[in-house]
Parts: structure tokens; sequence; C-alpha cells
């Protein structure tokens, strides 16, 4: 039995590390995706205040800590039985959906858009954002700094900071904007639709114009039947900040909508001895192991699964894009895992609009941007999409409003189960009779990069890089050859 | 270590003009008292910052005594009730660290009230035999707290 | 470590010797504490001998240390001296630091080893500590050489009598329309039965004239700002409605005021006084008041009487008050005290039972220049009473009221009863607790009493009714009372009743405390700078008390208070400039951001807020030096010189020292 | 050219937020692009662990660590980044004093696992936990075990600068590695060691705008329950802002958007123990006299030991709950 240790995963926000078992053959027997740590945050958010949720639950993740801010300030509104005015509601999203072009564009152009742009076998020192810089040249470089310098200021200008959003109360916010920003806000939300537009044509031409790239998307090593989830407005149509969550089965029929306060209902999850981290599913098909098709539990939620949770974008240039999208991909629901990064820069051009269209709602300087709470407040769930995946914040409080039991089920760890599957799947269909190379090892990488998953979030626990090292042992378990690798 | 054979030290913080002058006049009157709280001399108990109170406990105290003029007759006016509304804050941040609230004492003693001062020092010193060591302190370096080593080694 | 440290532990004979280890405890220390600093480390017989301190000077020169540890008895004992060897030596004083090793371990534990083991650790403290002093300098502050006085009774005059004299300037303030206080409504005074007026007159007429002395009547002062040695005190000159350039005081207009008004403070509500007065003849200064809410005037608009009369036209009913702020030097408080409320004990029946008399009343009734010329009768004006009853204690050494002694009510009571006695023959019962009469004279004087026939019945009076039970009660006070010394309830008629009430506080001192930034006592007398060493001066510098505002006293005592104040105040201006502990406080104006978190901590209201600069600052010179500023500044900007968080929180860890090494510490 | 200095940056226990804070640099991140060697910065680019350990002793000169040390992993590469680097910045407040995650000290390790493996939504009939060490058919698996407390850098290793902030202000970012390239080319000097820098020396009520008066606490109130003034500092409508108490650095944001300062940005210099401090002043200034109604006052703090630890409980003089402590000795 040889056994490969891929420690830490790189590129991603937090903590990875992969064990892979082969046979006798050399080939992969089985593998292990391990999340080293957990930070308790279900534990040491009691006793505290539940206004300071948003605040405190940011730390959670530093990349997308809007997401928690906004989960949990829903989930506060909740609590206090309270509905903040529509200007506040606007104000929210509006950020959200600043948010979301920063966050998606980092990822695609830092985190995963280099095994692309750069190709999966390029050297490692060059698959990085610098690489990308270097091979699509400054003009790329300056345009992603310029968009996610934009999406930082709207952030900053609503939520009080660019890192760590603070304006969130229960009730709606502690600040609203004035004329001239909104304007600032306005031209900014223009020129985002426009960098949108340039990103998908660049991932047309890179990508799309790249048959082994096609290929490697449309290929079976990255594809999985499983169930999606997203969610949806009234329309049925994506929408980050608010709606009923949309769940999709495998063959694209839609076995129902929760709402936020029904998600005990629809969501449950499975422990593992092996990791600190645990497996959801979706509670009516029930748990079946790290296998997918109708009858496993097993689900998804990323850019792809909200595409496929949705009947369509509420935005008209995105609303194209998803046609374009499925066309290409033959198809609702597209299972193909690499897709995503494509769905990822479909939600950014609809972020962009939506950023505009909030942005001239008449509503949108108004200063009525806080409701005083007067209900006593009880329970609580907060359920919004992070560009990760679906985000629910579950808070109980005594009668002061202070915290008394916490339950967090975070973007990635919804992806935990599958992210699993494509790595043993990548890995068993990459390595071969032992014969492993970092090529290979970042295709593996590849397999769980494509979600952009967060353990900082996932594992709510400190994430933090560890070394990445595969151990390759004979069958009598010498180690024949060691190849360590950092982040 | 039982209770029994468990000398505590406690760390007092005391005012220059009551209950600093009440020990010595605990001394003067050869008025005998349990020999393990060490006494410190503030001007006024309104100089008492909380840091002072953590510093004892993490420093190896097992219970702090804060002592001052009575309410009214402060020789700084009316500092000791700064230090009243400190002892009640800072108890209640204590208690919520999970100390038990009798390791912390506060204690209003004129010049005249040696003997006052004599017996409530014993009591105290009783109360915290009661309660045992405290141990708020990490032992060594934090280095030192024993970890399982995890499987990714670097190579000397 | 950079600082070399000498430690000094002395035996105090076999004070600290005979139950602490000395000889172990400076060996540990020159041994233990050298990483801390000790460089040299011994033990003497008595440190405080000339001998003793001639060692650590030596020390300091031979061996160039550069901070001494003393450890001896109590610092409020030796630190002085400690320091002044230091000192003598080269060395700043502020770089010794005394522990103590007697007071609060060899006098008060019994174990030699426990004893020993405290001694090394508080040792160990005082060694952390003072590695964090620094030279300190004192605070120079010049002292403007006058001085205000606040009330003018007995102690007041005396004390600005006693500063002019010597030749400096003295503001007296008095709030009533004269000088002379309580003793002015005074017939005789105890035990000599001198004339009151006799020998306080002259006394008010030199105030009077006195060229150094600014006398202001009818005022009071409102504000008090800066600090000993220049104070700035606004005082409000209440509108007298006569302009005393002109007035010659010969009394025409009070002759003429048609309007009589019952005068409750002078003659204590027994007698009437005119609209326009002065309280009392021989009052200083000379010049009536127009009491304006009872002046048919000032209450119609018409009648100006006094104005038509007044020869020299000074009677000015536009005047207005008027408020003057003046710089001193060093202030006095001599404002007296208010007499216990005795309708506040019903079963004595004052006020409703006509012939119950306080006191003061009798004061009044007794005096030849009171209501009744000096004639002792009944509420009736011509009845002279055949018995009278004088009750001591009243209001005083009484849990339900005064739990103090008033000092003075014994002996006013035994002058009471000479008076009735001398004036009226009548049979007097006087109704005490205990008979006390400490000073010069005194006892004499209770014999003397006793020789007169009066009778004494110990035990403190239950009521006093009108209701008779047998014959001879009728149309009598009765008195109800258990006589502890026969250990019989006896009732006693009379036909007037005297409540000999106690002395309390002005009901007004909380507030002139805080107006002068000094400090009450329970009971809100006004609290001395140490009840036995030195009793005048206050907390505050620059701030003297003296008479009754300390504590109830008779006449002698408040003029020996008013000539001690009085010695304080000139020897501070002598010096011309003074020097303050350096133990105070101040602000990094980097660090402070102004949140203004401390402002409202300073009793002393030592620290102002700069709006421009927005920092707050310390004046050094209001500063005392308590920390709590020190404690509250969130920011740390704020650091407290001899008591810095440096030196107490090294010193935690020293005392800790020991306790940390212990074997088997951390054990569960 | 001569070679260019080796920068690198590590994250620890954190969550990412200072990764983002520096990215936010903007353009300025060309300028270290410009005068480093970037040898090593995970969430950035790739790199070869083994030449980091191949590398001499104190061959990088810049590394920014931040991150708290939650387990012996974080531990060990704080140590061999020490050894590595010349400059070792303690950065953002994970590694400066523990920052939220610092808040686990409040309760036993155990505690946190039970908890989060026992939720409402978790099916766990087993009462499965993670086991560090475990057999699997393919052979042994392994998770490293968290430490019983969370600690912070400098109770790890030796610390040349601290630098706070949750996370760090880019602005202030910008600044300091303007003065590393300033110092490279020996236009400015580095700060004495030990020194915080990318702050100021007084608190964030230096850039609070709001109006302050005198204090006078009658009430503690919470921000959703009223509308606050606009113009009034915080803590004098009861609201319990930690800026008096916070360092000066990150231009009173919060404060200026209506929110109160929780203190990120750690205690201001030369305080000890940022909690001792904040609640010795609200203790202050409470307006009362009355030990009942000094008690009623505080009810209103409905979480002190949150309030004023909830950004440095691991880096305070007590470092953890006592349970907690008591838990690291056996």
């Amino acid at each position: 039995m040889q056994r490969i240790t891929i420690d830490p995963i790189t590129r991603l926000e937090g903590h990875g590390k992969i064990e892979i078992f082969l046979n006798e053959d050399g080939d992969v027997a089985n593998t292990y995706f391990q999340i080293p740590e957990l930070r308790g945050f279900e534990r040491f958010c009691v006793g505290r205040p539940v206004e300071e949720m948003p605040l405190l639950t940011n730390r959670i993740c530093g990349v997308c800590p809007e997401a928690h801010h906004m989960a949990a300030a829903k989930a506060a509104d909740a609590v206090y039985h309270v509905d903040p005015p529509r200007p506040a509601k606007l104000l929210r999203e509006l950020l959200y959906s600043a948010f979301y072009c920063t966050d998606h564009t980092t990822h695609f152009y830092a985190l995963g858009g280099p095994d692309f742009i750069m190709g999966p076998d390029a050297p490692v020192a060059e698959r990085n954002i610098l690489g990308v810089i270097h091979k699509v040249g400054l003009e790329i470089g300056g345009k992603v700094i310029q968009m996610r310098k934009y999406g930082h200021t709207v952030v900053e200008m609503i939520g009080g900071r660019k890192v760590h959003p603070c304006t969130s109360i229960p009730g709606g916010l502690t600040k609203g904007i004035t004329e001239e920003k909104r304007k600032e806000i306005e031209s900014m939300g223009r020129w985002a639709i426009e960098f949108a537009q340039f990103s998908l044509k660049a991932f047309a031409d890179i990508v799309l114009g790249n048959k082994q790239y096609v290929d490697l998307i449309l290929g079976d090593i990255y594809t999985h039947k499983t169930y999606y989830i997203g969610m949806v407005d009234d329309k049925n149509l994506v929408n980050f900040y608010d709606g009923k969550v949309s769940v999709v089965a495998p063959d694209g029929s839609r076995l129902g909508k929760y709402a936020p306060s029904e998600y005990t209902d629809w969501i449950a999850e499975h422990p593992e001895p092996w990791t600190y981290l645990k497996f959801p599913y979706l509670k009516k098909i029930g748990w079946k192991g790290f296998v997918d098709g109708m009858d496993s539990g097993v689900y998804m939620a990323t850019p792809l699964s909200r595409l496929n949770a949705a009947d369509g974008m509420a935005t008209p240039l995105a609303q194209a894009e998803y046609e374009k999208f499925y066309q290409t991909l033959g198809g609702k629901p597209v299972h193909q895992r690499l897709a995503i990064h494509w769905a990822r820069l479909i939600e950014l051009l609809y972020a962009a609009e939506r950023w505009v269209e909030l942005v001239t709602d008449p509503e949108i300087t108004s200063p009525n941007y806080h409701t005083i709470p007067t209900e006593k407040p009880t329970e609580g769930i907060g359920i919004v999409e992070a560009p990760r995946g679906t985000l629910t914040h579950h808070y109980w409080t005594d009668e002061r409003g202070v915290v008394t039991k916490v339950n967090l089920i975070v973007g990635t760890t919804n992806n935990y189960a599958p992210i699993s599957m494509s790595i043993k799947k990548a890995a068993q269909s990459l390595i071969k009779k032992g014969n492993v190379n970092e090529g290979l090892l970042n295709m593996v990488e590849m397999a769980f990069r494509a979600y952009d998953p967060c353990f900082g979030c996932a594992t709510h626990s400190l994430p933090g890089q560890m070394p990445l090292q595969v151990n390759i042992y004979n069958a009598n378990g010498e180690q024949v050859r060691v190849m360590k690798q950092y982040c | 270590m039982t209770n029994a054979n468990f000398e505590p030290v406690i760390i007092g913080f005391t005012c220059n003009w009551c209950s600093y002058r009440a020990a010595d006049m605990a001394g003067t009157a050869r008025m005998k008292y349990a020999p393990n709280v060490r006494l410190i001399r503030l001007m006024c108990s309104g100089r008492l910052d909380p840091t002072f109170i953590f510093k004892a406990l993490s420093g190896g105290a097992d219970g702090v005594l804060i002592s001052g003029c009575h309410p009214g007759d402060c020789h700084y006016i009316d500092q000791n009730y700064k230090a009243l509304r400190r002892f009640h804050l800072t108890r209640r941040v204590l208690i919520q660290m999970g100390m038990e609230p009798g390791r912390l004492k506060l204690l209003w003693a004129s010049a005249s009230e040696g003997a006052i001062f004599a017996a409530e020092i014993n009591k105290f010193v009783e109360e915290i035999r009661q309660l045992g060591p405290l141990n708020w302190k990490i032992p060594g370096e934090l280095t030192d707290i024993p970890t399982q080593k995890s499987q990714v080694e670097v190579p000397a | 470590m950079t600082e070399r440290i000498g430690v000094y532990v002395c035996h105090c004979g076999t004070n600290i010797a005979g139950v602490v280890n000395v000889a172990e405890v400076s060996e540990w220390a020159g041994k233990e504490l050298a990483q801390n600093g000790v460089v040299i480390s011994r033990d003497y017989k008595f440190m405080c001998s000339s001998l003793g301190q001639e060692l650590i000077q030596k020390d300091i020169q031979e061996m160039g240390l550069t901070r001494v540890v003393v450890a001896a008895c109590s610092p409020h004992l030796h630190e002085a001296t400690f320091r002044t060897a230091c000192k003598n030596a080269g060395l700043n004083p502020y770089l010794c630091e005394l522990v103590s090793i007697r007071e609060q371990d060899s006098w008060v534990h019994t174990d030699k080893e426990a004893a020993t083991y405290k001694a090394k650790a508080i040792i160990s403290g005082g060694v952390a500590r003072v590695a964090h002093h620094e030279s300190l300098e004192p605070l120079r502050v010049p002292i403007h050489p006058d001085t205000l006085v606040v009330g003018g009774g007995i102690a007041g005059i005396q004390a600005a009598l006693e500063i002019a004299d010597a030749g400096f300037h003295v503001y007296l303030v008095e709030r009533e329309p004269s000088i002379g206080g309580h003793m002015a409504q005074f017939d005789k005074t105890f035990p000599t039965l001198d004339c009151s007026a006799c020998i306080l007159t002259p006394k008010m007429v030199q105030v009077g004239n006195h060229p150094n002395i600014t006398l202001l009547t009818w005022s009071e002062v409102t504000k008090v700002e800066g600090y000993v040695g220049s104070f700035a005190v606004t005082i409000n000159k209440k509108a007298r409605f006569v302009n005393t350039d002109l007035c010659t005081g010969c009394g025409i207009c009070w002759e003429k005021c048609p309007k009589k008004v019952l005068d409750e403070v002078f003659e204590a509500g027994l007698g009437n006084r005119k609209a326009v007065y002065t309280p009392f003849p021989q009052a200083v200064p000379k010049y009536p008041v127009i009491d304006a809410p009872n002046c048919t005037f000032f209450i119609k608009g018409t009648c100006k009487a006094c104005e038509k009369f007044c020869p020299p036209g000074a009677i000015d009913f536009n005047q207005k008050d008027e408020q003057i702020t003046i710089p001193v030097g060093n202030i006095i408080l001599a404002t007296g005290y208010d007499l216990f409320d005795v309708k506040r004990i019903p079963q004595y029946g004052y006020g409703r039972l006509e012939n119950v008399f306080t006191s003061l009343e009798f004061e009044r009734l007794s005096n030849a220049a009171g209501p009744t010329s000096g004639n002792i009768v009944l509420r009736d004006g011509k009845t002279v009473p055949k018995t009278v009853a004088i009750v001591h204690c009243v209001g005083s050494r009484d849990q339900n009221y005064n739990p103090y002694c008033s000092a003075i009510c014994c002996m006013q009571s035994l002058k009471f009863a000479h008076l009735v006695h001398e004036r009226t023959g009548a049979e007097v019962y006087n109704f005490y607790i205990d008979i006390r009469t400490p000073s010069k004279g005194y006892e004499e004087f209770y014999n003397r009493l006793l020789e007169e026939g009066t009778n004494f019945v110990r035990g403190k009076v239950a009521e006093v009714s009108n209701v008779a039970r047998v014959p001879a009660e009728e149309g009598k006070l009765v008195i109800q009372v258990e006589d502890t010394l026969i250990g019989r309830q006896r009732r006693i008629p009379v036909d007037m009743v005297i409540l000999s009430a106690g002395l309390q506080s002005r009901q007004d001192s909380k507030e002139v405390a805080k107006l002068f930034g000094i400090s009450c006592s329970a009971d809100n007398w006004f609290i001395e700078r140490h009840p036995k060493l030195d009793p005048v001066a206050t907390m505050t510098d620059g701030i003297y008390i003296a008479g009754c505002v300390q504590g109830p006293k008779d006449i002698p005592a408040s003029v020996v208070q008013g000539a001690a104040a009085a010695a304080r105040v000139l020897g501070k201006i002598q010096q011309k400039e003074i020097s303050l502990e350096p133990v105070r406080a101040s602000i990094n104006e980097e660090q402070c951001s102004g949140c203004r978190i401390c402002n409202d901590l300073c009793p002393f209201n030592a620290i102002l807020f700069h709006e421009d600069k927005v920092v707050s600052e310390v004046n050094p010179a209001l500063c005392q030096g308590c920390g709590t500023c020190v404690a509250a500044c969130p920011a740390g900007a704020i650091s407290g010189t001899g008591f810095s968080n440096d030196q107490i929180l090294s010193q935690i860890t020293g005392v800790l020292l020991l306790r940390v090494n212990e074997p088997g510490f951390v054990q569960q | 050219m001569t070679e260019k200095p080796k920068f690198a940056m590590y994250w620890a226990a954190a969550c990412g937020g200072c990764e983002i804070a520096v990215l936010n640099i903007h353009e300025k991140i060309l300028d270290v692009d410009a005068n480093f060697d970037v040898v090593f910065w995970p969430v950035a680019m790739d790199a070869k662990y083994k030449d980091v350990e191949a590398m001499e002793d104190g061959s990088i000169l810049l590394t920014l660590f931040n991150g708290g040390i939650r387990n012996s992993e974080n531990e060990h590469i704080a140590k061999l980044l020490r050894q590595k680097s010349k400059i070792l910045v303690a950065f953002g407040s994970c590694a400066n004093e523990g920052c939220i995650p610092g808040l686990a000290n409040f309760t036993q390790v155990q505690e946190l696992v039970d908890t989060a493996f026992s939720t409402i939504t978790t099916d766990n009939p087993d009462q499965v936990r993670p086991i560090t060490s475990l057999e699997m058919p393919e052979g042994t698996i392994q998770i490293p075990t968290l430490l019983p407390i969370l600690k912070t850098l400098d109770q790890v290793v030796d610390v040349d600068y601290y630098m706070p902030g949750c996370p760090p202000e880019s602005h202030q970012i910008a600044a300091v590695i303007d003065l590393v390239i300033q110092v490279l080319q020996g236009k400015a000097e580095l700060p004495p060691k030990g020194a915080v820098i990318g702050a100021g020396a007084s608190t964030v009520c230096d850039d609070c705008k709001r109006t302050r008066n005198v204090k006078k606490i009658t009430e503690f109130g919470r921000i959703q329950l009223k509308h606050a003034d606009p113009e009034l500092c915080l803590l004098e409508q009861g609201i319990p802002c930690n800026g008096p108490a916070t360092r000066q650095g990150c231009g009173a944001l919060c404060p200026s958007a209506g929110a109160q300062c929780i203190g990120c940005y750690g205690p201001a210099q030369g305080v000890i123990d940022y909690g001792a401090r904040l609640s010795s002043a609200f203790a202050s200034v409470i307006d009362s006299k009355e030990p009942q109604e000094i008690e009623r006052i505080l009810d209103g703090l409905v979480d002190p030991a949150g309030q004023f630890y909830r950004f440095n409980l691991a880096g305070s003089l007590l470092k953890a709950s006592l349970p907690t402590v008591r838990s690291t000795v056996k």
C-alpha cells in the first residue's frame, strides 16, 4: 500500500490535507481529504450579545467576511423578529453585490484562473497571479486591481470598512449613503459591468478557445452527478442576498425550495472521525457515503449549483450568458466541475448588473436605514449565498439577546463531500502505477480548486497553510520518494 | 496539595491613609493574624488599576484584597467610590473568567480599625485556603504545553 | 540590571529580630536578589540610629549605590528619616524605599518561619519596586501673602486677628450682617462666668478697625479656584441697601422703621427686630441691612421711612448684589455649627409645650441685652419659674440622632443651672447621662453647682408631658425619667424645661466642603489632615479649619484652633514659597486623545481639558497624587510619579517571586 | 543589479483578512514585487517549502507573520520562519493578541469540538469525534491536535515588530512597506526592536470626529435598541465603544460609520492589559456611589469579559479563563 500526502492544498483560503493511498499496482485505492483544524465559533460565540455576531463571525473568514456579516445580520434580524426597512436591504445587497465582483475576480485571476491561463502543467513558480499578469499583460493586472479596489471601496462606503464590515445591526444599518457617494458607486458599477464582460471574453479566448482545456472541462475526470442547491428569488432567478433555497436533483428536476426557517428539515451533517469538518447532505435523501446519483444526499453549492438550481439570471446580460453557458455545455444541469469557473464569471456579470440596478434605486439614499427592534429576542436563522456556497447562520438567545446556542453551515462545507469525491476521482484517473509528478498533483488540486473552497470558512477553524507534502511509499511501506511543496 | 497544608498567598492593596494605617495599628497593638498577606501600599484605593489585580492573579497569588477608606471618609474626598465601581466590574469579569468570586475581596478599614483589619485578613485567608490554590498561571514557557507532533516534519 | 541596590534589614532590637530571622533574610536578599540588582545586603540592630544611617550613607558613597531598600518599621514612622539619610549622602531621597517588616510582620506574626518567609517576600517586592523609582524634586509654589478667613465667629475672629497683627492682610467673610457668631448670643461663659459680650466685643471692634482686615459681612463665598499659594476666591456681597460709605450707624433708621419682624436668628425667635436692622447693638460692622423680603417698601412699593429719616441719606434701595474676586494664598474655614433641632425629639414637647425652651432660647432669656433684659421667666413673659428642669445630651450620644458627644452641653447646662439658681432661686434639676468636665476649672464649677444644691438626676429623660397624674402635677410639666442611681422611675413636676441641645455640622457643610475641595466625616464635620498631629490642616494644601467646623468644642478650644490655623498660615506665608510632595500625575500629550474619561474623576479639579488641542492636562499644583486618573486612563496616557505602573507591577512580581518558585506550585 | 532582499508572508491561525488587506494596497503590491524577491507567500503564490528550509538562517529580510498559534503546526512554522528571518513582524491582531479566535480561550478545547459535533443539524448518534491518529483499512491517518489555548506569536518566538489591526489598514501597510523600502535605500532608520509599527501612540478617539463631553454613565445601552446621535460620543450615549482604549491607526472607521469601536487595533502605547484598562475606564465613570445601583448599571453590559477581551484574551495577562488555564496543566 502506497501513500501520498498532499498537505496542504494550495491557493485556496485555509487548510486542506489529502491522503492518497495506492494499492500494490500503484493505483489509487482511496483518498482522504482532511480538514486539520476546528475553531469552535459555535462554542465561543455563546455568551456574546447577538448584535456582535455580524462582527465576530466576520472573522471566520477574511476573504468573504461580507457573506458572514450578511448572514449574521439576517439571523440577528430574525432573532429580534424585526424586518429592516427597504433602504437598509437595498444597501446591504448593494454592498454584497460589489463584494461578489471583488471576490469572484480574486478567485478567477489569482486562485483558480492561473490553472487555465498558465496551463495546469505550467511550472509551479508561474502558476500565480503574477504569472497571469506577465502572460496576459500588465493591462489585465491593472484591471484586476481596479476591480478589487472598486469592490472594496463600495464595501467600505456602506460597510464602514474594506475588510470585516461593521455597519449591519439587528433592524438594518448604522448608516446610509449620501447622493455624491451614490454617484461614485454608480460609475464604479458601470465599469464593473464592462470588466465582467471583458473577463468572460478572456475566458472564452483562453479557455473555450483551447481544445485541450475544453476537453478537460467536459472530460469525465471532473464530473459528478450530484444534487445542487442555490438561493433564488420568487421568480426562481439567482439571488445572493435573499429568497428561498432551491434544491435541484441530478436529473435537473426541482426537489423543492426551502425558506431559512426550514433548513433543518432539508440539511443534515455527517461526521467522520478522521477530519474536523462535517459532511452536509440532503436530509430527505440521506447520507449514502461519498457517491453521487439520485439516491445520494450529497449536493453541491457553488456558482454552478446556483445556476443549475435557478431558472435563470435576474439581469439581461447575465441571462444571455446563462443561456450561452447551457447551450455550450449541453443543457441543464451541468455536472462538470471545472464549469464552475465559467459559472463564476456569469455571476460576476450578474453581480455587476445588480450593483447598478440597486444603486440607481430612488430609495437607496433614504435616511430610513434602521428599524428599532421591539420584540423580545429569541431565535433566528439567516441565509445568504456566499460565493462558495449557501451560508446558514442559526442563533438562539436569551431574553437579553445574549447568544445561548449557535449553528453554522458555511459555504464551502456544503461542498466537502463533492470535493472529496472529485479528488478521489481525479486522483484515480491521473495517478497510475504510482507515477506522480507535480503537474498531476496540481490537476488533482484543480479538482477542488474549482470549488474555490474556503476552509477558513468551512472549518470555522483557524485556517493557515501547511506544507504540501507528497509521500510515496512502495508496497512494503518504504518511502521511495518525498515531494514537498509549500502552499 | 490538600487545602490543609496549603498556604495561600494573598496580595492586599491598601490605601496609604486608612487601611495601611489600620495594618500599622494592628502592628503597634501586637494583634496577631495570618502571615499569608502581602500588602502593597497605594496612595488611595482609587489608584487601584484592575491590571494590578490581574497581574497578581496571573502571577501566582491565590487571592486579592482591595482595601480603602470607608465610603465618605476618603482622604481624596470620594476616590474610593471609583475603587468600589472598579471592584464590581472587575469581579464580574473574573467570574466570567471562571474564578470563584470569593478570591477577590473588598474591605473598607479606617486607620483606627486595626482589629477589624486583622480579623478580616484571618477570615479571608481561611476562605482562600478552602478554595485551594488558584494556579492562574501557565506553567513555564507556553511552548512547553505538550502537544502531539503533527506528521509534517521538517528534516533538521 | 543597571541599578546598584542596597538592602538594609533592621533588627529594631528584638522587635523584629525576635520573630524574623534577620540575618537569614539579609543573607538571602544578598544572594537571591543579586540578579535583581542587589549589590549589598546588611542587617543592623537599629537602622534608624545615627550609626545605622551612617552605615547606609557610607555604602551609598563607597559602593555607589543607586537605590536603597530599608526593611524596618512602617514608612509612616521612618520614611522621612531614611530619605533624609540618603539625601545627605547625595542620593535623591525618593530613590529609597521602606519595607515594613515590623508592623506588618514581626509584630503581627508568631510563627518565626512564616514571618521570615514573608519578610523575604515583601523585601523582594521592595527591591523590584525601587529599581523603577525616579529621582524627584519637590514642586515649588509661591505663596500669596493675603489670607481668606470664612466665618466671623470667635474662631474666625481669633485667626483673622492673629494674622492681621502679624502684619499680613486678611479677608474675613461672614454671611450674617455682623460678626460675632454664636458667642455673641451668650450671656455668660463657663466656667468663669464672665460676660460673653464683654470679652468678645473688644475683639470684634478690633477686627472692624484693623488696617489689615477687610471685613466682608452679609457676604458668601461662591467660587474657589486655584491652589495653595494662589487661590482666586469669588465672594458675593449681598445687597445691604445701605451705603456703608455714608452710614454712621446712628440707628435712626431702625427706630423709624414701622415693620416689626420676629428675629429667628439672633433672638432665637424670642424677640423682634425691624426690617432694617443690625442683629445686636454691638454689631460689627455697625451698618444695618435691609431685610428685603420683609421690608414694606420691597413688598408694597411704599414706605421708605428709613430713607426719609436717614441723616446722611445712606439708604439705597437700588443696591444690587456685588461679586468680587480676591487672590489669596491660604484659606481658613471657621464656619461653625448648627444647633440640634430639638423638635426632632417630639416626646420632649418642644413647640407643643410652651414652657419647654432650647438652650439658645435660654441664652437669650438670661442675656441682659436679651428680650427679657435677662429676666428668666416663662413664655408668658412674667411668671418666674419655681422649678426648672435642664435636660443634658439632647440629640447627642443618641444612636437615633447624633452618636457623638457635643462636648459643651454638660458645662452649658451647669451654667444654666447656676444662672437659674442665682436669678430665680428656683429648684433646679439636671438630668444627665454622664457629667463630663474635662477642662481647666470645669470640675470645680461642677462642685460649685453641687454645693449650690442643684439636683442631679442620672438618667435619660423619657418624656416631658403636661398630663398630671396627681394633684401636685396639675399645671406643671412632668419629667418622666429613670433615675439610674436609685434604679427607680421618677416623675418630677417642673415649671420650665431647658433642652440642652447638641451641636451639629452646618446643614450646608457638604456643599461648602465641595466648594473648597475638602472632605467631611460621616457626621459632616470637616476632616483634619491628622486627628492628633495635624488637627487644623486639611488634605487640601492651603486650606485650614478652625473651631466647631472640625467638631464640637467650647470657646477656649475654638480660640486655640483659630490661633493654631493662623500660625500655620503665617508659617506658610513666611516661607514665601512652598514645596509640594512630587507625588503627582501627569498626562502625555502624545498619547492622550482627549476621550475625557478622566475629566470628572478629580475632586480637586486638577484636570483641565483643552478644547483646542483636544487633550487633557493635569495641573501639578492642584493634583494631590491619589492616582485615580492614572488607573482610569484607558489610553495609559497618564502616569503617576512615586506610584507608577512599573513600580507597582514590579512590586507585585517581586512579592510573588517566592510563591512562583515554590516547589509544587501549579500542582492540581 | 544585486540580488533583491527576500520577502515572506505567512498565515498561521488566521482568517485570511490580513492577506486581503495586503492585496488591498493595490498598485503598491507591484512595488513589493519590484523591491523584493517574494520567496514565500502561501495565499498568493506557490513556493517550494524545501527552499525555505534550505535557506540560510536570517536570509529572509522581512516576514509578515499573521495568525495566532492554534496547533503544533503553526508553532513549528513560526519557529522556522523566526530562524530564517532577519525581521519578523507580528502582523495583524491574531499574531499580536489572539483576535476573535482567541475568544476560544474562554473554553476548554474539548468543548469546542464537542459543540461542533453535536449541533442541531449534526446527525451523530454514535457521538463521533475527530481522532488525531486513526487506523483506516489503507493505513493510519492523522490530524493535528489543537493546543489547549490559542497563543500569540510572541508567546512562541521572539518578535521584532508588532503591526496591529484586524486587519491592519491598507494605508498603514503601504506606509510600512514604503518605510522598509526607504530603509533599504538608506533613506530611513528602522524603529527600535519591539516597536509597534503601522499605528499611532494614542487611541481611536484621536481620529473620532464625534463631540465628547465629561463622561458620566448612568446606563449602558445596545446599539440596535436606539437611534444613536451621529454627532455625539457613543460611550456618552451608553453604547460600549472601545475607542478610548484602542490604539489609533484605523482612522476611527467604525465610529465614523455609526458603529462602536470593537477594539481590533488592540491596546494603546504602554498599556499592559487592554481589558483591565478599558474596564477601569468604564467603571470609573459610572455615575453612582451605591453598590446596588452600580450593579444595576453594570447589568447593561451583558458580556463584560467579551466586551473587554474581544480581541486580546490570548494576549492578556490572564491569557485564558481559569478552567482553560488549569486544563493546560496535567
